[in-house]
């Protein structure tokens, strides 16, 4: 199961979700919007995405993750728009007869979701700027630091 | 490359839609022109983008393709910055 | 925090429990009660332990993960007596700054948990018999298979 | 070692409480008895739990014992079997 959402996300659904007679292990790994990043905070965060790509690339994680590992259930979910801090952007869950597989894929899912999936945040600092997160474009030319409105 | 042309809708995302200051574009391209074209007709058309178009990809019907790929008449062209969900 | 309890793990709890601004990262295991184990089939299992070495290494493993790695959140709970096919055990609860720390760590305590908790299982098969597990003394002279009651 | 003797509380878990039929037992030893003493008197007055007592590690007052600790007067001593947690 995957979805993108503008919603917050229902972490027991998803444990639900994955849950299995045939299940040992359950893994689950929510991104959480972290306040502080290199000694400067963050208010909120906004994420967008490429709905038709982002969509059928999680399947496609989902799809990888089950050929890879024998897994019993897997579920997949980001969150879109506007997320105060602490709330969760994504989700990952996975189950598996033993725990290795369920830790496996879950750190596979997270980390290639991170490096492909077709989905952009915006960072909201607390001195009012903001900036779109795009990793390697960060210099101050191309970089995208917007001052704050004036008055 | 006949001297016909074509209408492409470009999509743009995150920076680029900023710094473009819309989500979508329309483009006139030569017909057989490639994503080389667009990308260079685009940072000609839009030079707010020039600086960042080199780190981004492009997608032709939600399908990755490189410079050299012919864009079909008709298609749904994206551009795709380097990602940062999760 | 550490628990034991015999009552159902509240997960929802546990989540909340662990965030914090400082995390960017959540990683939840469930050890879930499987009904397949080597073909045969498993009805309930019923946990016992030594509450007071039990709780006392529970609680030297948050202290050694928190330790070993930058979290900012961490809960142990075990459950105890009967469990149905599907119910959770063991929840191990971590959260951290970054994920890899959340991985590392939710694998270890599970890992070591299993290793020194004082804490045992009573399998209960379809067939009617049980048998507690006792990893290394399973041979059929020492092990605990116990034949169903007469009527 | 003298010849006084001490009751020691010997608590059982698991297998070797369902062997012995209870959970704890009292057992007479000599002051001064190991772990040892207590690993051998148990497997002769309870012949259930002699099969797997070489696999049962020992604590006196909840910390892990070997067989050449001494246990004190009126110590609790655990058996613990190797656990299946998790």
């Amino acid at each position: 199961m995957i979805a993108l959402t503008d919603q917050p996300i229902d972490t027991a659904a998803l444990l639900e979700q994955v849950a299995s007679p045939s299940a040992g292990a359950v893994v689950l790994f929510l991104g959480t919007t972290r306040e502080m990043t290199a000694g400067r905070r963050t208010t909120s965060l906004d994420y967008e995405c490429y709905p038709q790509m982002a969509e059928k690339k999680l399947a496609e994680l989902e799809a990888e993750a089950r050929r890879r590992w024998p897994l019993t259930g897997c579920a997949i979910v980001h969150r879109l728009g506007r997320l105060e801090i602490a709330e969760a952007s994504v989700a990952v869950a996975v189950s598996s007869p033993h725990r290795q597989e369920a830790f496996e894929a879950g750190k596979w899912l997270i980390d290639t979701l991170k490096e492909r999936a077709q989905i952009w945040k915006k960072q909201k600092w607390a001195d009012a700027t903001s900036q779109w997160v795009h990793p390697g474009l960060d210099s101050a030319n191309i970089g995208g630091v917007v001052p704050p409105a004036q008055p | 490359m006949s001297g016909e042309s074509m209408t492409v809708r470009l999509e743009l995302f995150a920076l680029a839609r900023q710094r473009a200051g819309r989500g979508s574009l329309e483009m006139a391209l030569p017909r057989g022109a490639t994503v080389g074209h667009l990308r260079s007709n685009l940072a000609a058309r839009v030079p707010e983008l020039a600086g960042m178009l080199p780190h981004c990809m492009f997608a032709i019907d939600t399908q990755y393709a490189g410079d050299e790929a012919v864009i079909p008449a008709g298609a749904l062209v994206a551009c795709i910055p380097p990602v940062s969900g999760g």
